[in-house]
Protein backbone atom coordinates (compact mmCIF):
# COMPACT_ATOMS: atom_id res chain seq x y z
CA UNK A 1 0.00 0.00 0.00
CA UNK A 2 1.32 3.38 -0.77
CA UNK A 3 0.39 6.90 0.10
CA UNK A 4 1.28 10.66 -0.78
CA UNK A 5 2.37 12.43 2.02
CA UNK A 6 2.27 16.31 1.93
CA UNK A 7 3.18 19.00 4.39
CA UNK A 8 2.89 22.65 4.94
CA UNK A 9 3.79 26.11 5.90
CA UNK A 10 5.71 25.51 9.17
CA UNK A 11 5.28 22.05 9.58
CA UNK A 12 7.04 21.35 6.12
CA UNK A 13 9.79 23.76 7.33
CA UNK A 14 9.96 21.14 10.31
CA UNK A 15 9.99 18.03 8.12
CA UNK A 16 12.19 19.44 5.77
CA UNK A 17 10.24 18.50 2.59
CA UNK A 18 6.83 19.58 0.89
CA UNK A 19 5.55 15.78 0.65
CA UNK A 20 6.88 12.35 0.30
CA UNK A 21 5.77 9.08 -0.80
CA UNK A 22 5.44 6.11 1.78
CA UNK A 23 4.85 2.87 1.39
CA UNK A 24 3.02 1.11 4.42
CA UNK A 25 3.42 -2.94 5.29
CA UNK A 26 0.15 -2.98 6.91
CA UNK A 27 -3.20 -0.74 7.46
CA UNK A 28 -2.51 2.55 9.70
CA UNK A 29 -4.32 5.36 10.60
CA UNK A 30 -3.29 9.13 9.83
CA UNK A 31 -2.45 8.92 13.37
CA UNK A 32 -0.13 6.37 13.26
CA UNK A 33 1.73 7.95 9.99
CA UNK A 34 1.88 11.32 11.62
CA UNK A 35 3.89 9.38 14.88
CA UNK A 36 6.39 8.29 12.30
CA UNK A 37 7.03 10.98 10.06
CA UNK A 38 7.36 13.43 13.09
CA UNK A 39 9.63 11.06 15.22
CA UNK A 40 12.48 13.17 14.72
CA UNK A 41 10.72 16.79 14.14
CA UNK A 42 10.94 19.61 16.47
CA UNK A 43 7.56 20.65 15.62
CA UNK A 44 5.33 20.46 18.94
CA UNK A 45 2.24 22.81 17.90
CA UNK A 46 -0.90 21.64 16.85
CA UNK A 47 -1.91 19.13 13.80
CA UNK A 48 -4.71 19.28 11.33
CA UNK A 49 -4.88 16.35 8.86
CA UNK A 50 -6.71 15.77 5.75
CA UNK A 51 -7.04 13.13 3.77
CA UNK A 52 -8.14 13.52 0.08
CA UNK A 53 -8.90 17.04 0.51
CA UNK A 54 -11.23 16.30 3.57
CA UNK A 55 -10.39 16.86 7.22
CA UNK A 56 -10.17 13.42 8.99
CA UNK A 57 -9.73 12.91 12.50
CA UNK A 58 -6.17 10.26 14.15
CA UNK A 59 -8.36 7.40 13.97
CA UNK A 60 -9.06 7.66 10.14
CA UNK A 61 -7.64 4.73 8.46
CA UNK A 62 -5.79 4.78 5.24
CA UNK A 63 -6.51 3.14 1.74
CA UNK A 64 -4.35 2.67 -1.21
CA UNK A 65 -3.22 6.01 -3.26
CA UNK A 66 -4.63 8.13 -0.22
CA UNK A 67 -2.96 11.39 -0.20
CA UNK A 68 -1.99 12.67 3.32
CA UNK A 69 -1.64 16.03 4.58
CA UNK A 70 -0.51 17.29 7.52
CA UNK A 71 -0.71 21.33 8.43
CA UNK A 72 -0.57 23.57 11.35
CA UNK A 73 -3.61 25.68 11.83
CA UNK A 74 -4.40 27.57 8.94
CA UNK A 75 -3.95 31.56 8.99
CA UNK A 76 -5.71 32.42 5.95
CA UNK A 77 -8.44 35.28 5.42
CA UNK B 1 -21.28 31.31 -6.99
CA UNK B 2 -17.51 32.07 -7.93
CA UNK B 3 -14.04 30.92 -6.35
CA UNK B 4 -11.18 32.36 -7.31
CA UNK B 5 -7.32 31.79 -5.89
CA UNK B 6 -5.50 34.73 -7.20
CA UNK B 7 -1.47 34.81 -7.95
CA UNK B 8 -1.26 38.13 -8.41
CA UNK B 9 -2.43 41.85 -6.98
CA UNK B 10 -6.20 42.13 -7.79
CA UNK B 11 -8.79 44.79 -7.35
CA UNK B 12 -11.34 43.67 -5.31
CA UNK B 13 -14.55 45.53 -6.03
CA UNK B 14 -13.30 45.84 -10.04
CA UNK B 15 -14.07 42.32 -9.85
CA UNK B 16 -17.52 42.17 -7.63
CA UNK B 17 -18.77 44.73 -9.94
CA UNK B 18 -17.51 42.69 -12.82
CA UNK B 19 -18.85 39.20 -11.22
CA UNK B 20 -22.45 41.32 -10.86
CA UNK B 21 -22.87 42.76 -13.92
CA UNK B 22 -21.83 39.65 -15.78
CA UNK B 23 -23.71 37.14 -13.70
CA UNK B 24 -26.89 38.93 -11.74
CA UNK B 25 -28.00 41.61 -13.96
CA UNK B 26 -31.14 40.52 -14.38
CA UNK B 27 -31.77 39.43 -10.26
CA UNK B 28 -34.10 42.39 -9.80
CA UNK B 29 -35.14 40.49 -6.38
CA UNK B 30 -31.99 41.39 -5.12
CA UNK B 31 -32.34 43.84 -2.08
CA UNK B 32 -29.11 42.96 -0.10
CA UNK B 33 -25.25 42.88 -0.64
CA UNK B 34 -22.93 42.11 2.24
CA UNK B 35 -19.16 42.41 1.29
CA UNK B 36 -16.13 41.53 3.71
CA UNK B 37 -12.53 42.98 2.24
CA UNK B 38 -9.58 41.99 4.50
CA UNK B 39 -6.45 43.47 3.57
CA UNK B 40 -2.90 43.03 5.21
CA UNK B 41 -1.67 45.48 8.00
CA UNK B 42 1.72 46.54 7.90
CA UNK B 43 1.55 45.89 11.94
CA UNK B 44 1.16 42.11 13.42
CA UNK B 45 1.72 41.39 17.45
CA UNK B 46 3.52 44.65 17.62
CA UNK B 47 6.37 44.40 14.84
CA UNK B 48 6.26 46.45 11.29
CA UNK B 49 5.81 43.49 8.41
CA UNK B 50 7.32 44.21 5.33
CA UNK B 51 5.44 41.38 3.25
CA UNK B 52 4.18 38.52 3.22
CA UNK B 53 3.90 34.75 1.22
CA UNK B 54 -0.09 33.63 1.69
CA UNK B 55 0.76 29.53 1.03
CA UNK B 56 -1.90 27.34 0.38
CA UNK B 57 -2.79 23.51 -0.39
CA UNK B 58 -3.61 24.16 -4.06
CA UNK B 59 -5.31 20.90 -4.84
CA UNK B 60 -7.63 21.38 -1.43
CA UNK B 61 -8.24 25.42 -1.49
CA UNK B 62 -10.84 25.82 -4.07
CA UNK B 63 -12.99 22.53 -2.61
CA UNK B 64 -12.90 23.04 0.61
CA UNK B 65 -14.13 27.38 -0.44
CA UNK B 66 -16.95 25.87 -2.26
CA UNK B 67 -17.83 23.64 0.67
CA UNK B 68 -17.65 26.68 3.07
CA UNK B 69 -19.68 28.84 0.82
CA UNK B 70 -22.48 25.97 0.05
CA UNK B 71 -22.80 25.40 3.51
CA UNK B 72 -23.96 29.15 3.60
CA UNK B 73 -26.38 28.90 0.76
CA UNK B 74 -27.82 26.09 2.26
CA UNK B 75 -28.38 27.76 5.70
CA UNK B 76 -29.10 30.98 4.22
CA UNK B 77 -31.90 32.39 1.57
CA UNK B 78 -28.72 33.23 -0.54
CA UNK B 79 -28.72 34.01 -4.03
CA UNK B 80 -25.31 34.07 -4.85
CA UNK B 81 -22.01 34.48 -3.39
CA UNK B 82 -18.22 34.55 -4.33
CA UNK B 83 -15.02 34.28 -2.79
CA UNK B 84 -11.50 35.53 -3.86
CA UNK B 85 -8.56 34.89 -2.12
CA UNK B 86 -4.94 36.22 -2.57
CA UNK B 87 -1.61 34.04 -2.49
CA UNK B 88 1.51 34.28 -3.17
CA UNK B 89 3.64 37.45 -1.85
CA UNK B 90 1.30 40.19 -0.84
CA UNK B 91 2.34 43.93 0.56
CA UNK B 92 0.98 46.09 3.36
CA UNK B 93 -2.95 47.37 2.16
CA UNK B 94 -3.09 44.76 -0.53
CA UNK B 95 -6.03 42.86 -0.81
CA UNK B 96 -6.26 39.29 0.36
CA UNK B 97 -10.08 38.62 0.74
CA UNK B 98 -13.01 39.36 -0.66
CA UNK B 99 -16.48 37.56 0.59
CA UNK B 100 -19.63 38.79 -1.54
CA UNK B 101 -23.03 37.02 -1.12
CA UNK B 102 -26.14 38.77 -2.24
CA UNK B 103 -29.64 37.84 -0.74
CA UNK B 104 -33.38 39.34 -0.54
CA UNK B 105 -33.17 40.78 2.54
CA UNK B 106 -30.64 41.85 5.37
CA UNK B 107 -30.56 39.43 7.67
CA UNK B 108 -29.34 36.55 5.23
CA UNK B 109 -26.33 38.54 3.14
CA UNK B 110 -25.26 39.73 7.08
CA UNK B 111 -24.98 36.38 8.44
CA UNK B 112 -23.68 34.43 5.39
CA UNK B 113 -21.15 36.83 4.85
CA UNK B 114 -19.76 36.46 8.25
CA UNK B 115 -19.75 32.87 8.69
CA UNK B 116 -18.19 32.57 5.70
CA UNK B 117 -15.32 34.66 6.69
CA UNK B 118 -15.49 32.62 10.00
CA UNK B 119 -15.27 29.73 8.57
CA UNK B 120 -12.81 30.27 6.19
CA UNK B 121 -10.25 31.88 8.80
CA UNK B 122 -10.44 28.81 10.81
CA UNK B 123 -10.61 25.75 8.08
CA UNK B 124 -9.48 27.04 4.67
CA UNK B 125 -5.67 25.78 4.16
CA UNK B 126 -4.06 28.79 3.72
CA UNK B 127 -0.53 29.78 5.66
CA UNK B 128 0.83 33.56 6.42
CA UNK B 129 4.57 33.70 6.65
CA UNK B 130 5.82 37.43 7.71
CA UNK B 131 8.77 38.59 7.04
CA UNK B 132 9.55 41.78 9.45
CA UNK B 133 13.09 42.98 10.68
CA UNK B 134 13.84 40.02 12.56
CA UNK B 135 13.44 37.69 9.33
CA UNK B 136 10.70 35.33 8.75
CA UNK B 137 7.90 33.92 11.31
CA UNK B 138 4.84 31.77 10.73
CA UNK B 139 1.60 33.95 11.61
CA UNK B 140 -0.14 31.45 14.69
CA UNK B 141 -3.82 31.65 14.18
CA UNK B 142 -5.19 33.93 17.17
CA UNK B 143 -8.69 34.63 18.26
CA UNK B 144 -10.07 38.56 17.80
CA UNK B 145 -10.05 38.56 21.48
CA UNK B 146 -6.33 37.05 22.24
CA UNK B 147 -5.38 39.45 19.36
CA UNK B 148 -6.19 43.07 20.99
CA UNK B 149 -4.72 41.81 24.33
CA UNK B 150 -1.49 41.26 22.08
CA UNK B 151 -1.95 44.59 20.78
CA UNK B 152 -3.09 45.98 24.33
CA UNK C 1 -16.65 59.72 8.27
CA UNK C 2 -18.75 60.50 5.28
CA UNK C 3 -21.98 61.16 4.66
CA UNK C 4 -24.27 61.63 2.04
CA UNK C 5 -28.17 61.98 0.81
CA UNK C 6 -28.23 61.65 -3.00
CA UNK C 7 -30.88 62.14 -4.87
CA UNK C 8 -29.65 60.85 -8.30
CA UNK C 9 -28.90 57.39 -9.51
CA UNK C 10 -25.38 57.01 -8.28
CA UNK C 11 -22.68 53.85 -8.55
CA UNK C 12 -22.28 52.62 -4.80
CA UNK C 13 -18.70 51.02 -5.72
CA UNK C 14 -17.21 53.76 -7.40
CA UNK C 15 -18.02 56.20 -4.28
CA UNK C 16 -16.64 53.03 -1.84
CA UNK C 17 -13.67 53.14 -4.21
CA UNK C 18 -13.12 56.91 -4.33
CA UNK C 19 -13.39 57.47 -0.83
CA UNK C 20 -10.56 55.13 0.15
CA UNK C 21 -8.40 56.14 -2.35
CA UNK C 22 -8.80 59.77 -1.31
CA UNK C 23 -9.17 59.35 2.43
CA UNK C 24 -8.28 56.11 3.32
CA UNK C 25 -4.54 55.34 1.27
CA UNK C 26 -2.41 56.31 3.97
CA UNK C 27 -4.32 53.80 6.16
CA UNK C 28 -1.97 50.70 6.57
CA UNK C 29 -3.63 49.55 9.61
CA UNK C 30 -6.50 48.69 8.07
CA UNK C 31 -7.08 44.83 8.17
CA UNK C 32 -10.70 44.82 7.28
CA UNK C 33 -13.44 46.42 5.75
CA UNK C 34 -17.25 45.46 5.98
CA UNK C 35 -19.81 46.96 3.42
CA UNK C 36 -23.42 46.71 2.98
CA UNK C 37 -25.28 47.64 -0.18
CA UNK C 38 -29.41 48.20 -0.14
CA UNK C 39 -31.14 48.13 -3.50
CA UNK C 40 -34.66 48.36 -4.66
CA UNK C 41 -36.33 44.87 -5.15
CA UNK C 42 -39.31 44.47 -8.10
CA UNK C 43 -41.48 42.41 -5.62
CA UNK C 44 -42.35 43.35 -2.29
CA UNK C 45 -45.10 41.71 -0.09
CA UNK C 46 -46.05 39.37 -3.17
CA UNK C 47 -46.66 42.80 -5.53
CA UNK C 48 -44.50 43.72 -8.54
CA UNK C 49 -42.79 47.62 -8.09
CA UNK C 50 -42.67 49.36 -10.42
CA UNK C 51 -40.92 52.90 -9.22
CA UNK C 52 -40.42 53.64 -5.65
CA UNK C 53 -40.16 57.48 -4.01
CA UNK C 54 -38.33 57.93 -1.21
CA UNK C 55 -38.96 60.30 0.96
CA UNK C 56 -36.77 61.84 3.59
CA UNK C 57 -36.59 64.66 6.28
CA UNK C 58 -34.18 67.04 5.15
CA UNK C 59 -33.02 69.05 7.64
CA UNK C 60 -33.18 65.95 10.68
CA UNK C 61 -31.03 63.17 8.62
CA UNK C 62 -28.15 63.91 7.88
CA UNK C 63 -27.11 64.54 11.38
CA UNK C 64 -29.37 61.64 12.64
CA UNK C 65 -26.97 59.43 10.19
CA UNK C 66 -24.18 61.01 11.63
CA UNK C 67 -25.47 60.53 15.41
CA UNK C 68 -26.00 56.69 14.41
CA UNK C 69 -21.85 56.37 13.12
CA UNK C 70 -20.49 58.18 15.86
CA UNK C 71 -22.91 55.50 18.44
CA UNK C 72 -20.76 52.97 16.41
CA UNK C 73 -17.22 54.18 16.35
CA UNK C 74 -17.78 54.41 19.72
CA UNK C 75 -18.59 51.18 20.71
CA UNK C 76 -16.73 49.48 18.20
CA UNK C 77 -12.53 49.96 17.30
CA UNK C 78 -13.43 51.51 13.85
CA UNK C 79 -11.19 53.80 11.77
CA UNK C 80 -13.81 55.21 9.37
CA UNK C 81 -17.30 54.74 8.12
CA UNK C 82 -19.19 56.17 5.08
CA UNK C 83 -23.32 55.90 4.81
CA UNK C 84 -24.51 56.94 1.19
CA UNK C 85 -28.81 57.10 1.16
CA UNK C 86 -30.62 57.53 -1.87
CA UNK C 87 -33.43 59.88 -1.88
CA UNK C 88 -35.88 60.50 -4.73
CA UNK C 89 -37.46 58.19 -7.36
CA UNK C 90 -35.76 55.13 -7.44
CA UNK C 91 -36.29 52.48 -9.93
CA UNK C 92 -35.58 48.04 -9.01
CA UNK C 93 -31.93 46.93 -8.99
CA UNK C 94 -31.30 51.14 -8.13
CA UNK C 95 -28.27 51.12 -5.35
CA UNK C 96 -30.62 52.33 -2.67
CA UNK C 97 -28.27 52.56 0.76
CA UNK C 98 -24.15 52.03 1.03
CA UNK C 99 -22.97 51.54 4.67
CA UNK C 100 -18.90 50.56 4.74
CA UNK C 101 -16.61 50.87 7.94
CA UNK C 102 -12.83 49.83 8.23
CA UNK C 103 -11.22 48.69 10.67
CA UNK C 104 -7.93 47.08 12.14
CA UNK C 105 -10.13 43.74 12.69
CA UNK C 106 -12.81 41.47 10.97
CA UNK C 107 -14.85 41.25 14.70
CA UNK C 108 -15.73 45.48 14.51
CA UNK C 109 -16.20 46.20 11.29
CA UNK C 110 -18.93 43.12 10.99
CA UNK C 111 -20.70 44.62 13.70
CA UNK C 112 -20.48 48.24 13.04
CA UNK C 113 -21.77 47.86 9.50
CA UNK C 114 -24.52 45.60 11.02
CA UNK C 115 -25.45 47.92 13.87
CA UNK C 116 -25.88 50.86 11.80
CA UNK C 117 -27.76 49.66 9.10
CA UNK C 118 -29.90 48.11 11.91
CA UNK C 119 -30.46 51.44 13.70
CA UNK C 120 -30.32 53.22 9.88
CA UNK C 121 -33.68 51.31 8.98
CA UNK C 122 -35.11 51.60 12.62
CA UNK C 123 -34.34 55.36 13.11
CA UNK C 124 -33.57 57.42 10.17
CA UNK C 125 -35.91 59.74 8.68
CA UNK C 126 -36.55 58.26 5.38
CA UNK C 127 -40.38 56.77 4.09
CA UNK C 128 -40.98 54.66 1.17
CA UNK C 129 -43.80 55.04 -1.21
CA UNK C 130 -44.26 52.45 -3.28
CA UNK C 131 -45.65 52.32 -7.37
CA UNK C 132 -47.41 49.40 -8.41
CA UNK C 133 -50.59 48.98 -10.99
CA UNK C 134 -53.05 49.11 -8.16
CA UNK C 135 -51.12 52.91 -7.41
CA UNK C 136 -49.34 53.91 -4.23
CA UNK C 137 -48.86 52.76 -1.16
CA UNK C 138 -46.61 53.98 1.72
CA UNK C 139 -44.48 50.91 2.59
CA UNK C 140 -44.84 49.81 6.59
CA UNK C 141 -42.16 48.73 8.86
CA UNK C 142 -41.74 44.97 8.95
CA UNK C 143 -38.71 43.06 10.64
CA UNK C 144 -36.68 40.34 8.71
CA UNK C 145 -38.87 37.83 9.93
CA UNK C 146 -42.48 39.21 9.00
CA UNK C 147 -41.02 40.21 5.42
CA UNK C 148 -40.20 36.60 5.07
CA UNK C 149 -43.63 34.91 6.68
CA UNK C 150 -45.56 37.68 4.15
CA UNK C 151 -43.64 36.05 1.09
CA UNK C 152 -44.20 32.32 1.98
CA UNK D 1 -45.53 80.81 21.70
CA UNK D 2 -45.01 79.95 18.67
CA UNK D 3 -43.68 76.59 16.75
CA UNK D 4 -43.01 75.14 13.14
CA UNK D 5 -44.65 71.75 12.22
CA UNK D 6 -43.37 69.35 9.75
CA UNK D 7 -45.63 66.15 8.63
CA UNK D 8 -44.00 63.93 6.56
CA UNK D 9 -45.25 60.44 4.46
CA UNK D 10 -48.76 59.05 5.01
CA UNK D 11 -49.26 61.52 7.56
CA UNK D 12 -48.45 63.61 6.03
CA UNK D 13 -51.32 62.95 3.45
CA UNK D 14 -53.69 62.30 6.49
CA UNK D 15 -53.18 66.07 7.37
CA UNK D 16 -53.35 67.56 4.04
CA UNK D 17 -50.27 69.60 4.74
CA UNK D 18 -46.07 69.00 5.06
CA UNK D 19 -45.98 71.93 7.38
CA UNK D 20 -47.41 74.47 9.28
CA UNK D 21 -47.21 77.43 12.06
CA UNK D 22 -48.99 77.07 15.13
CA UNK D 23 -49.33 79.52 18.15
CA UNK D 24 -49.81 78.28 21.15
CA UNK D 25 -51.83 80.11 23.74
CA UNK D 26 -50.03 78.15 27.33
CA UNK D 27 -47.07 75.25 27.53
CA UNK D 28 -47.74 71.84 25.75
CA UNK D 29 -46.75 68.71 25.28
CA UNK D 30 -45.92 67.00 21.81
CA UNK D 31 -48.35 64.89 22.91
CA UNK D 32 -50.98 67.32 23.38
CA UNK D 33 -50.04 69.27 20.08
CA UNK D 34 -50.71 65.86 18.41
CA UNK D 35 -53.85 65.42 19.83
CA UNK D 36 -54.58 68.49 18.53
CA UNK D 37 -53.94 68.68 15.39
CA UNK D 38 -55.12 64.85 14.94
CA UNK D 39 -58.21 65.51 16.00
CA UNK D 40 -59.91 65.12 12.38
CA UNK D 41 -57.99 63.23 10.09
CA UNK D 42 -58.03 59.47 9.62
CA UNK D 43 -54.42 57.86 10.52
CA UNK D 44 -54.72 55.61 12.89
CA UNK D 45 -51.12 54.01 13.04
CA UNK D 46 -48.07 54.71 15.24
CA UNK D 47 -46.43 58.10 15.43
CA UNK D 48 -42.87 59.31 15.94
CA UNK D 49 -42.26 62.51 16.88
CA UNK D 50 -39.01 64.50 16.94
CA UNK D 51 -38.52 68.03 18.27
CA UNK D 52 -35.79 70.21 16.34
CA UNK D 53 -34.44 66.98 14.80
CA UNK D 54 -33.66 65.07 18.11
CA UNK D 55 -36.46 61.84 18.87
CA UNK D 56 -38.80 62.91 22.14
CA UNK D 57 -41.69 61.47 23.84
CA UNK D 58 -45.30 62.40 23.88
CA UNK D 59 -44.31 64.56 27.49
CA UNK D 60 -41.94 66.81 26.10
CA UNK D 61 -42.52 70.13 26.64
CA UNK D 62 -42.79 72.43 23.79
CA UNK D 63 -41.07 76.06 23.53
CA UNK D 64 -40.76 79.40 21.60
CA UNK D 65 -39.91 78.47 18.21
CA UNK D 66 -39.47 74.70 18.24
CA UNK D 67 -39.60 72.54 15.26
CA UNK D 68 -42.18 69.57 15.89
CA UNK D 69 -42.19 66.96 13.67
CA UNK D 70 -44.69 64.11 13.64
CA UNK D 71 -44.37 60.83 11.38
CA UNK D 72 -45.19 57.51 10.70
CA UNK D 73 -42.26 54.95 11.57
CA UNK D 74 -39.80 54.94 9.37
CA UNK D 75 -38.65 52.72 6.19
CA UNK D 76 -35.69 53.47 4.58
CA UNK D 77 -32.35 51.52 4.28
Amino acid sequence: MIIVVKYFASISDAVGKTSEQIVLQHEMTVGEVWSDVSKNIKYTGKVMTAVNHEYVDDKHLLKNEDEVAFFPPVTGG
Amino acid sequence: MYIEIINEEFDPWQKLVDYKKSQLKDRKNIGACSVFLGTMRDINSGEEIKSMELQHYPEMTESYLEKIADNATKKYKIIDTIILHRVGLVSPSDPIVLVATWSEHREDAFEATREIMEALKSEAPFWKKESTDKGFRWVEPQTETSEDINEA
